[in-house]
């Protein structure tokens, strides 16, 4: 990276930071695991008290004190507003076209935004076998615009993904829209070097913003293909104190209610 | 619907060969029963469940299986499922044949199973490569609009197998908190064996809880605990640190073989299982 | 959401030439609402509901409606629903177009609606002459089996009005009991208002139970006693006498328009509606 | 009628008891409002303690103290083992075979066990519209078998329904087996005359059992089609002391519950 002093915090904070401030109230928001939740809650925390977390276990609305390890923990049904059983926040709350912002990682992006979470090498005689696409195929149709978080790299950000998981803008160019899915796509790839947004025309995701200290170059160097950059290129406000603190603090209660061994009763 | 043992149970119920779903999502995963089948060695499964989980890393990795259904099969929150991942990318400890899906596509095969339809509907799959691979996802036009309407064969289980809070004495069986698709999987199988953490004399079900009737019930066992690692609302949490264990354990082909070998092979039932984990300072 | 009064939720929310749903299986029956749209003599509705009701009969008799859906059209347990065949079979008052269906295939139409499918299917009406009279029901062919499997095309009212026990401040809705296709038609709906017996800080909604969040709903009005002469679990009985009374009220046009003029058009609202029957001797 | 005296019941009780007698303990019982539930829960009080009854309205393992008046009465779900969402009695509980024996009345009946609770006269410009199918057509299809309860006249035992709002046995001779569906079909129509069942072969409704009071000639008399009769015609056993004692007494439970007016707590 450039010479511009490391700053004080990591790159899962400030993706998260930056994640949680493209979130607003009331916004009706599906949840993954990991940063996608953690950042959800912070902006829940700080300036969207009333956003709706749905956790594809089932949970609607829920508040948790602390951050779920798994989809599925006890807290996000303790704190729901509801909890139904999962083929219902499939069909009656995504399929719905309800969500509004659909949170997806995956190992791989490509230009198009479209994800692979699948396989590496042929499907039939696989490099590497990744855990599969799980709720992504249809989030990545339905919710109204779709926000990946996913640490840059050559490999990760590739030209063209080897097996699509998910669908992003497909070739570009409109081929979306003429698939007939009515979600709006990946509006947004948030990275540890920026964000990148897709082009309009061409669909294909560009340079948008950067963090303080890091270059356009740094960027360009960790995308496997010749990445756009937009005629401006915005400089992402680095993580506030109170965003650090509310943020850290959610962390701290997360390892201490999972620091306490689990003992079955009997 | 009988009360029996898990033992008796998985015997009586469980054949070599037989399509076989252990549901739960990431709540109520009915880890006791699944490590009996382990315990009693059957083989030729075809192991249907949205989230394989450890519990299928353990059942594949201990051979019980020859195909796999799915649409998740990872450590959740930690990384791989080593044992899944071995046996689709080098085939140990035998080749695994897949059904690849989604959890909407899974979620409506389900549901369609349940109902008695020969198929599921959604909207899904759209601009990805998993209907290349898996030719049972297909479509049907929508007589109304034109529309192609993706499609799911339904699951229909030989045995499914469900972990629950409890069960009352004359068999019908209480799900509460987070539901998966439990209720859909129980109720699309031919067999349903269901162990829970307790039976009482009265479920004390509150209005349109989720209640498994007796009559739908093949068996009920009484296995406190036998959702662990996994957890029950109500009587233990999620014991992620066995999760992260889990990573190492599985990672290598004789750690593991050894691990189901003293734990699994090694004693009779769930509780001797427990035991044994306790027994070496890494018990619950 | 917000919380309002009914007069102002259906004056906002009800417009002459929409498509009205008001669910409720018996049980938590909207009938303040269907009063007030009475009372608010809104024209051309089409009415969907799988069973008429008093409530439809009162509101098709008073020429709210010319298209009715539905699957049951009766006074239950007590013979017909006399506003209901003066309008099919006389076009009293005015015509009525119907499309009729099975409870089945309205349940699978709503279901298709709250998922935003175009159509349900269900292995239904075989043998009937329905498809003869109801165009709509259709087929598809199982991309797997080759069986025809009957389709409905999906509901998506304008506007769906439920009666439900209880609301939270932030307007998050409880359901408890009988739920008919509630749930469905609810969020199948553009817009869903719903009265409730009692509006509370904390709605105590046990596990599971089926709530309504305050982001899916417009608008909640409180209307103690909306659901009479159905019933409210938890709240009061289904009138059974009212019922019969109903079906001396409703045999005669004069006689019902009497009643409808005293009691609905006569009356400010529902409070106004239960006061002037008690002033008549025959309030509940 | 014969010249046998008229017996010390009513012809509502002496269907009620002999529907009763036909359904076994443990069987998975559809019931509809009316005679049937009278019936299914007589069953349950007298040789079926565990009769599983399911109403439509979503009430499973229902036990009710007072017999319904409507569907839905609130002792339905107050007493049963689990009330589900009325979609869902249709998928996972009727459609998906579970039902041993559905029971269903209507306004006509033909020779072939077809039901017609839609209309009379023609579709379009109806002589008289009858409440309609409700949940017929479905419980025609997949439950086992149906028991038919109807009170004889030959206005509704006719030769061919002018609407069939659900199928029996359509125009006999295997047709119903040709269409496809999965249910036995109509196994019983149970009246104030006697029982009539499908004979092999044709499918068409004979009389195979009569009351005591009642002759072979007062049964063809009161239907609308040249009634079959079968080579023997069974006499029904009249009701027992304790059938009739424990039916009236569930009877004038029901009414006591019911004749207290409502009062609305507003």
């Amino acid at each position: 990276m450039s010479a511009v002093p490391r700053p004080q915090w990591t790159p899962d904070e400030m993706m998260t930071v930056t994640a949680a401030r493209m979130l607003w109230d009331r916004c009706v928001c599906f949840v993954g695991i990991g940063l996608p939740s953690a950042a959800a809650n912070l902006a829940r925390l700080l300036h969207a008290p009333d956003i709706v977390l749905i956790y594809e276990s089932g949970t609607i609305g829920t508040r948790p004190r602390v951050l779920p390890l798994s989809i599925g923990d006890g807290e996000l049904a303790d704190t729901a507003t509801t909890v139904v059983p999962l083929p219902e926040i499939f069909s009656y709350w995504l399929q719905s076209g309800r969500v509004d912002v659909g949170f997806l990682g995956a190992a791989q992006v490509d230009r198009f935004g479209n994800l692979n979470s699948t396989v590496i090498g042929p499907y039939d005689r696989p490099k590497t076998r990744l855990p599969g696409a799980g709720g992504a195929p249809e989030i990545a149709i339905h919710a109204r615009q779709v926000f990946v978080v996913l640490k840059q790299s050559a490999r990760s950000f590739v030209s063209e993904v080897a097996f699509k998981s998910s669908a992003g803008f497909l070739t570009g160019y409109g081929a979306r829209k003429a698939s007939g899915v009515p979600g709006g796509g990946p509006q947004a790839i948030i990275t540890d070097y920026g964000v990148m947004k897709p082009q309009a025309g061409s669909e294909e995701f560009e340079l948008v913003a950067r963090y303080e200290h890091v270059t356009v170059a740094d960027a360009i160097a960790a995308t496997g293909w010749p990445l756009q950059v937009a005629a401006t290129v915005d400089v992402l406000q680095p993580p506030t104190q109170d965003e650090l603190a509310v943020l850290r603090d959610l962390h701290r209660r997360t390892r201490e209610a999972n620091s306490r061994p689990v003992k079955l009763p009997v | 619907m009988a009360i029996t043992t898990l033992q008796a149970a998985i015997s009586a119920h469980v054949h070599d060969g037989d399509t076989v779903a252990l549901e739960g999502f990431t709540h109520l995963i009915p880890f006791a029963a699944g490590q009996e089948i382990i315990r009693q060695r059957r083989r030729g499964l075809h192991l249907i469940r949205m989230t394989p989980d450890l519990i299928y890393d353990q059942m594949i990795g201990a051979g019980c299986a020859e195909r796999l259904t799915f649409s998740w099969g990872g450590n959740p929150g930690v990384g791989s499922a080593h044992r899944v991942r071995d046996a689709i990318e080098k085939a140990w400890p035998g080749p695994l044949a897949i059904n690849e899906h989604s959890h909407a596509g899974m979620a409506a095969a389900y549901v369609a199973g349940a109902s008695r339809l020969p198929f599921g509907m959604l909207r899904g799959y759209t601009g990805t490569d998993l209907p290349g691979v898996n030719p049972t996802i297909r479509h049907v036009v929508c007589p109304y609009t034109g529309e192609h309407i993706a499609t799911v064969p339904a699951l229909n289980p030989d045995v499914t197998i469900l972990h629950a809070q409890k069960a009352d004495r004359a068999g019908n069986v209480l799900i509460s908190g987070i539901l998966g698709a439990q209720k859909e999987a129980g109720l699309a199988a031919h067999r349903l064996l269901v162990t829970v953490e307790e039976i009482v004399d009265d479920l004390g079900a509150p209005m349109n809880a989720v209640v498994l009737p007796s009559w739908v019930v093949t068996a009920v066992a009484c296995v406190p605990g036998g959702a662990w690692p996994s957890y029950a609302r109500g009587y233990y949490s999620r014991d992620n640190a066995f999760y992260i264990t889990w990573d190492e354990i599985s990672r290598d082909r004789a750690t593991f073989t050894a691990w189901i070998d003293r734990y699994v092979h090694g004693t009779d039932d769930f509780a001797g299982f427990i035991a044994a984990l306790r027994a070496d300072g890494v018990g619950p």
